[in-house]
């Protein structure tokens, strides 16, 4: 290039007050290939910008400076204004003379020099800038939705409602979650399953929704607007066409006494089961680990008692290729299986509490199915070992949460919330009843959750003790609670019946493995990370892909569902136009002298490196290269420097342009 | 098999029927134990109350000597006395100034070893089915309560040795010996420890609640690896009973005892005709 | 117990060092480590309360009513320091022997009585007690330990 | 040095885009004054950052050089700050032998919101270099000639070869005849070998000559035209195997190994072997070698005692070394790690080394192709052995290996298994030297 433009900005006094900007612009023209240097008092504004772009059709330049204010200030302002004069914008280099010159230094001898230097620097980069095409990528719009739950649900329904096809992932038989088998919602009490299986049928019958129930996601290839995922569809030995989710053949089936998962071993099930009568799709499945047909190739009873003959024992796995544009996870939570969790050595214990040893201590989500109208004991609260009635049930939160003795330091949130509901719940239905609460501190932060704590205190009187529960022993049918009233300073001993441990939200199984096959990042606990804890909550770092629920961290239902309409929304930003433009400022390599050590491969943060042949047309292969996919290159250039040939190079700020800047400081 | 021993003071005071014991069952067992030479007490619950750096020389002391006498494991029936001895051995593994400093306290080079255990992991070492093979008197009429107190499974940290809350090891060794072992709730709790002499009035309430749960749970017999709950539950048992105005008359068995009788030994061999509460006709047998 | 372990290590956050130390609840503990292991913080409140004895030890902070069981734990030390092992009967004798000097109590004299006759009885008391053959080393190790001062 | 009147350093700073040049630009709407003599090089991040600029700065006089990027955890592109770090950590190691003075060479985290900090370390900086003086390392006064590193080299083994060689001839012979390979590269006489017919393997021979690492032959497109080869080697040759294959260079499965188990052939490598008898071969050849352990200390021996010389010494030696060096490229032609087919020492594109051999150049080249052999080195020492200048190459490559080894604790070529250390990081890895 030798038609180069300089245009030093005043800044008002801003610049020109310390910067003799006369002085510079004399010293510019000197510099080799430039062709006019100009200055003005605000090279910003649109007579500023006109002078730029005059010069540019005046005196036909094929490369411009302007030395003006930081580049993260108004780079992309004079690229338009560059642009306009139908010179390529990234033609054009951007001096800092401003927030890094004349702030900054107070004498004008030597805050003259350098901005010359500053400007020497980006005449010599100017020289080497290529000219660059935004980069286009299409865009496949149809989303994948991972997770049926509430929040899974929500963000198929908004992404669905703004006009995109969505490909709905659910690994249980049954969209739902763990939200379909709660009993009541805090802080209003109102039924669960009335306010979600509305929305579960809905998934279920917009036809732009694809439920794939049964399926876990098997891969993930791709990157943002074209995503190809492949998903294991379990074999379900239920023809869903066939069909018709009679349930004669769950009335027939011999092997009834099957603990049934939905209600968290409350409850048994047959082994060809619906999870619960509104499960969506409304279709049976076949326990392949029970089953005496296909164990053994007995009984088979279903098959004959089967009306439409949709039972199919060659049923096998099947593997099932999406294309999408956009991924949302929605895989939800566990709960912290209390004294079982072997995984991390850190995780284990509470001996002290007898979860698994007696019979009537119980987690939460169990007591749900219990106090639940559609639960194992319509709604009746009867203790599992003897059916009894419980008229004293101790209630325990913050069992795995903020225990750093046990490896979870964080508060899963919605403990002490559901508390209060149980307590609550069991005083409405047993009046008798004592419900005693043990607590470390009371977290309810929310629209009307205080209020809903104190009425559980006040108005159904159940009893709060500040402090832990030591240990609980069972003496002829009693359970004994010793703990500690922290408030008055006592040990407390409470006689139950009945102990339920409030226990921590974990991640839901498998979450480590999905993360890495979607390349998003995993805290220390398991849940997903975000992008920005402030500004990009739903985001994650690998584009494309966004989170919602309590995968990304202990959340409630108002929380998970608003953060799905929040993921949804992403989505259809990202599909709003029919191809993705992206910065062009990314790697290239050059593969005729890659040597194809792959290095960068190894290297690249963003998998955007890929292994590549050069073949003839003949289909011999010529050689082995690196290759950018320029739908993940993120542009950060760490595949340059671990280049020993440097084959790998990245425009806007390419080897010559940086050498050059070097030398210009000679 | 051979390994070190570190008795303790009271193995070698007023319980030494506990020594007795463990020496005739190991014996028997062909573990023989070859005791530290010129060991020093190990400074208890005064030395870890009043003086931190004695809490870990004394210890540290037996450990070098242990370890210089060639040991590589070393049997310390008293849980404080293993107690002692771990903590010891932990704090000069992870703090290189403490190290120092105590090998001038103690004029020895502190290291590496020797693996300090209780008597419940000597058993399982042994190899409990070689026990159960050993057993000439299957102890079917005993139904023991197990009772490990505080410092065999705490803090788990240092004794690193089965579950702290819900322990099972030694219920593991008495089902060798053919007696049953009771579900009761009292196994971990505290019998009052080395208050006897300075809190009486603590151990007797402690001791009590544990005695009243063994019985309440049908056990026939308690069985311990430690020579205080020895001391508060056997020897202290009729001040309780009179105390309290309860009767209990549990014959308190140390774990060796258990095994001993299993495989044949006298009460004379083991010593157990000198303690306080002796075996109830029912239990009696020729 | 007047202040339980959750009050004590609310004292020294609070930074009433000197409340913690005159408690009787610190020299009621039986170090059973029960609080240790239980604490969801990892508070090692236990060993907590070794320092806490230890200091009211030093700076004489010892409840009245807890002397007993600092008289008696010097008197286990001491006699560790004379024999390297425990002498349980002169233990006794010089425990008993303190506490009635110090308080004028005189039933404690006779608490336990009767046990000993049984004892001896039952070979369990040794009247002459044993002592290690390097007794040097055993006081020097208590010398160097006390001197360099407790912490 | 002392500081001389009146003297302005010159500070090149290359800072990325996204923490520290924000830091920069917040100093500045901040107007937190700070002396003028640094400039600013923007780049997206400092994994971007090659060690070839630092040099390059260096050759146009600049007299500090800064590096400055996100904190750990904050980097833009999640990562390029710990690939970074972990490129500072070897070569500054490089340095330190070579002699360059690596109080020169500044190494911060300034986030976004650091104004504040970064006009601080601008001051420090320019306070500092002030005090230094000018930085001319290129105008040293090279060494008398004849200055040793101090290199030893143990006595060559006066040794009975017949024996191995009848084995190797055999060896090569049956499976040329079995047709396992095309050609058999082995020593002759006089240097390498192609053997393709079974009778010629009596050309084959093993003598205390035999020193070439005859494994950089199988990149070469007139070695792999004779078809599926079978290569000999010596225990340290056979770990080029390894990183070739690692780098994709070579599939293992398509090459014959044939081990010989060597008891050291008087170089000086051969006093710190540990792999006298080849790991990883289809079959080996041995006489009595045992597999001798050598002390790992004295694996660096002579690194070490040569770094016991002062800073000024240490680049007054190389000054002298490399002012012989004659651009021929021997050290890149023999080395099995140069395989590239453009070395970045022929781009004029830009050029990042100066090809004619003058001092300058003659440093870039040997700082770059040291670097590029960082965790790479196999340790041959062929460069050494064919530089017709004889200069001691040998003493770059150990002080990067060592960095690989007490660093990351890897070695080069001994386990397939292990990631590279260039191209990988670990959060664990040190940073004192970062401000």
């Amino acid at each position: 290039m030798s038609r180069i433009g300089v245009f030093v900005c005043w800044c008002g006094e801003n610049i020109a007050r310390t910067v003799d900007v006369d002085k510079v612009v004399q010293a510019s023209r000197a510099l080799p290939g430039v062709r006019v240097a100009e200055h003005y008092k605000y090279m910003c504004s649109d007579p500023g910008q006109a002078l730029i772009r005059d010069k540019i059709v005046a005196d036909k330049l094929d490369g411009v400076v302007v030395a003006s204010c930081s580049p993260h200030m108004h780079l992309k302002t004079f690229r338009r204004a560059v642009a306009n004069a139908g010179l390529n914008p990234y033609r054009m280099e951007v001096a800092n003379v401003r927030e890094h010159c004349s702030w900054v230094h107070h004498d004008k001898a030597t805050a003259t020099e350098k901005a010359i230097d500053l400007i020497r620097m980006s005449v010599a980069k100017v020289h080497y800038d290529h000219a660059l095409q935004p980069i286009r990528v299409p865009v496949t719009r149809r989303a994948l939705v991972i997770g049926g739950g509430v929040a899974g649900i929500q963000a198929a329904l908004d992404i669905a409602d703004s006009g995109y096809e969505v490909v709905l992932v659910e690994r249980d038989p049954s969209i739902g979650g763990k939200m379909a088998g709660l009993s009541e919602t805090f802080p209003t009490l109102d039924c669960s399953q009335c306010i979600l299986t509305p929305r579960m049928v809905e998934a279920g019958q917009r036809p732009r929704i694809r439920l794939h129930t049964y399926s876990e996601v098997e891969s993930v290839e791709g990157f943002i607007g074209n995503f190809e995922v492949t998903i294991r569809k379990k074999a379900r030995y239920v023809d869903m066409v066939k069909c018709t989710g009679c349930g004669e053949c769950m009335k027939i089936c011999p092997l009834k006494r099957t603990p049934s998962e939905f209600d968290f071993g409350m409850g048994t099930r047959p082994a060809i089961y619906m999870p619960f009568p509104q499960a969506v799709p409304a279709r049976p499945v076949v326990d392949k680990n029970v089953c005496a047909k296909i164990i053994r190739n007995g009984c088979g009873l279903c098959e004959k008692k089967c009306a439409p003959g949709a039972i199919n024992w060659q049923d096998r796995d099947e593997m099932i290729q999406e294309k999408v544009g956009a991924i949302v996870v929605a895989t939800g939570y566990k709960l912290y299986s209390i004294g079982r969790e072997q995984k991390s050595a850190k995780i284990t214990g509470y001996g002290e509490y007898g979860y698994g040893k007696y019979k009537d201590v119980i987690d939460g989500l169990q007591f749900e199915r219990l106090v639940s109208a559609s639960g194992p004991t319509n709604g009746e609260i009867k203790r599992p070992s003897d059916g009894k009635v419980p008229q004293t049930i101790v209630f325990i939160a913050c069992v795995g949460s903020r225990d750093n003795a046990k490896g979870l330091a964080y508060c899963s949130k919605i403990c002490c919330m559901y508390t209060a509901k149980h307590t609550m719940l069991y005083k409405h239905k047993v009046h008798s009843g004592e419900a005693h609460v043990f607590y470390m501190d009371i977290r309810a932060g929310g629209k009307g959750y205080d209020e809903f704590v104190r009425r559980a205190i006040e108005q159904d009187g159940a009893k709060y003790y500040r402090g832990r529960v030591s240990k609980i022993t069972q003496e002829d049918g009693k359970l004994i609670v010793r703990g500690a009233d922290t408030l008055a300073g006592v040990p407390v001993t409470v006689e139950a019946d009945m102990v339920v441990l409030a226990a921590a939200m974990r991640p839901a199984d498998g979450i480590e493995e999905l993360a890495q096959k979607l390349n998003v990042g995993v805290d220390e606990f398991g849940f997903l990370l975000e992008s920005h804890p402030k500004l990009r909550p739903v985001e994650t770092n690998s584009a494309g892909v966004f989170i919602c629920g309590a995968c990304h961290a202990p959340k409630d239902i108002p929380e998970s569902v608003a953060q799905a309409s929040a993921a949804a929304s992403k989505v259809a930003v990202t599909f709003a136009a029919s191809e993705l433009t992206r910065e062009p400022e990314i790697a290239k390599i050059n593969e005729l002298t890659c040597a194809a050590c792959f290095a960068c491969v190894r290297t690249c943060p963003y998998h955007a490196v890929e292994r590549a042949e050069i073949r003839a047309r003949n289909g011999t292969l010529i050689k082995y290269t690196a290759r950018v996919n320029e739908g993940l290159c993120m542009g950060c250039g760490t595949c340059v420097a671990v280049c020993p040939s440097k084959s790998a190079d990245i425009e806007g700020f390419t080897e010559e342009q940086i050498y050059s800047m070097v030398e210009a400081l000679a | 098999m051979n390994i070190g021993y570190y008795p303790g003071c009271a193995l070698h005071g007023s319980s030494n029927d506990y020594d007795q014991s463990l020496r005739a069952t190991l014996g028997a067992l062909d573990v023989t134990l070859s005791e530290v030479d010129d060991w020093i007490c190990c400074g208890a619950t005064a030395a870890h109350s009043l003086n931190h750096k004695l809490a870990v020389a004394l210890p540290a002391r037996n450990l070098a000597l242990a370890r210089l006498q060639g040991h590589a494991e070393m049997l310390a029936p008293c849980p404080l006395c293993s107690m002692q001895l771990l903590r010891a051995e932990q704090a000069l593994a992870s703090d290189d100034k403490l190290r120092a400093e105590i090998e001038v306290i103690v004029e020895a080079p502190a290291g590496a070893g020797p693996r300090v255990l209780n008597l419940i992991q000597v058993f399982e070492n042994a190899g409990l089915d070689r026990l159960k093979s050993a057993v000439k008197k299957p102890l079917k009429h005993l139904k023991a309560a197990c009772y490990y107190g505080c410092l065999l499974v705490r803090p788990p940290g240092v004794t690193s040795f089965d579950d702290a809350e819900q322990p099972r090891s030694m219920e593991a060794v008495v089902a060798a010996t053919g007696a049953s072992a009771v579900d009761w709730n009292y196994k971990t709790e505290c019998c009052g420890a080395g208050m006897t002499m300075a809190s009486p009035e603590t151990v007797l309430e402690l001791s009590n609640r544990i005695l009243a749960n063994a019985a309440a749970h049908g056990a026939n017999c308690l069985v311990v690896a430690c020579p205080m709950c020895h001391v508060n539950l056997d020897m202290k048992q009729t001040a309780i009973e009179k105390r309290f105005g309860v009767h209990y008359h549990l014959p308190i068995y140390y774990l060796s005892d258990l095994v001993g009788m299993a495989l044949g030994l006298s009460p004379g061999e083991l010593g157990t005709e000198r303690h306080f509460v002796t075996a109830p006709a029912g239990a009696k047998e020729a | 117990m007047d202040s339980p372990p959750t009050r004590l290590i609310r004292l020294l956050q609070l930074g009433d060092l000197d409340a913690a130390l005159r408690s009787d609840s610190i020299w009621q503990c039986v170090s059973c480590q029960t609080c240790s292991t239980r604490c969801p913080k990892t508070v090692d409140c236990a060993s907590i309360l070794d320092a806490l004895r230890q200091l009211a030890f030093e700076c004489g902070t010892v409840s009245p009513q807890q002397r007993r069981t600092v008289v008696f734990q010097k008197a286990f030390l001491d006699n560790i320091r004379r024999h390297g092992r425990l002498n349980e009967i002169e233990l006794i004798a010089l425990f008993k022997g303190e506490v009635f000097l110090r308080d004028r109590a005189l039933p404690v004299l006779f608490e336990d009585a009767d046990l000993a006759p049984k004892l001896q009885r039952r070979g369990k008391l040794d009247l002459i007690g044993e002592q290690v053959r390097d007794r040097g080393v055993v006081a020097r190790i208590f010398a160097r330990s006390l001197n360099g001062g407790a912490r | 040095m002392s500081g001389t009147i009146g003297f302005e350093p010159k500070i090149v700073a290359f800072v990325c885009n996204w923490c520290t040049y924000l830091g920069a630009d917040l100093a500045g709407t901040a107007r937190l004054e700070y002396p003028a003599n640094v400039r600013i090089i923007r780049l997206p991040c400092t994994g971007r950052i090659d060690t070839n600029l630092v040099v390059k700065a260096l050759e146009i006089g600049a007299d500090a050089v800064l590096v400055s990027g996100c904190h750990p955890g904050d980097c833009h592109y999640s990562a390029g700050n710990y690939h970074a770090r972990r490129r500072w950590m070897l070569f500054r190691d490089l340095l330190e032998v070579v002699g360059f003075d690596t109080r020169r060479l500044h190494f911060t985290w300034i986030s976004a919101a650091e104004g504040r900090k970064f006009q601080q370390v601008i001051m420090e900086i320019t306070e500092q270099t002030r005090a230094l003086g000018p930085y001319r390392p290129y105008e040293t006064e090279p060494a008398q000639p004849g200055a040793s590193a101090g290199t030893i080299h143990p006595p060559a083994l006066a040794r009975d070869f017949a024996g191995v060689r009848q084995e190797l001839r055999a060896a090569a012979r049956r499976l040329l005849e079995e047709g396992k390979v095309k050609v058999v590269i082995g020593y002759g006489a006089s240097g390498p070998v192609f053997i393709t017919r079974p009778e010629d393997s009596e050309h084959l021979e093993w003598n205390e000559g035999c020193l070439a690492n005859l494994t950089v032959y199988l990149k070469r497109p007139e070695v792999r035209a004779l078809g599926a080869a079978a290569v000999v080697v010596k225990g340290c040759d056979e770990r080029a195997l390894v990183v070739l294959e690692k780098e994709s260079q070579i599939r293992r499965e398509e090459l014959q190994v044939i081990g010989v188990a060597c008891e050291g052939l008087g170089q000086a490598k051969c006093a710190a072997c540990d792999t006298h008898v080849p790991r990883f071969a289809d079959q080996i050849i041995s006489s009595t070698a045992a597999q001798g352990e050598a002390p790992a200390d004295g694996r660096y021996a002579d690194l070490e005692r040569f770094l016991e010389k002062p800073r000024e010494e240490r680049l007054a030696y190389w000054t002298a070394e490399f002012d012989r060096c004659l651009k021929c490229y021997a050290c890149r032609q023999v080395c099995p790690m140069c395989y590239c087919e453009k070395c970045l020492a022929d781009k004029n594109r830009p050029q990042a080394i100066d090809s004619s051999p003058h001092r300058k150049g003659n440093f870039a080249w040997h700082l770059s192709r040291a670097i590029h052999l960082a965790g790479r080195c196999v340790g041959c020492d062929e460069c050494t052995r064919a530089c017709p200048a004889g200069i001691d190459l040998r003493l770059l490559n150990l002080a990067l290996a060592r960095a690989a080894e007490t660093q990351f604790g890897y070695r080069a070529g001994m386990d397939p298994a292990v990631e590279p250390v260039v191209g990988v990081y670990s959060l664990q890895d040190k940073e004192e030297f970062i401000q």
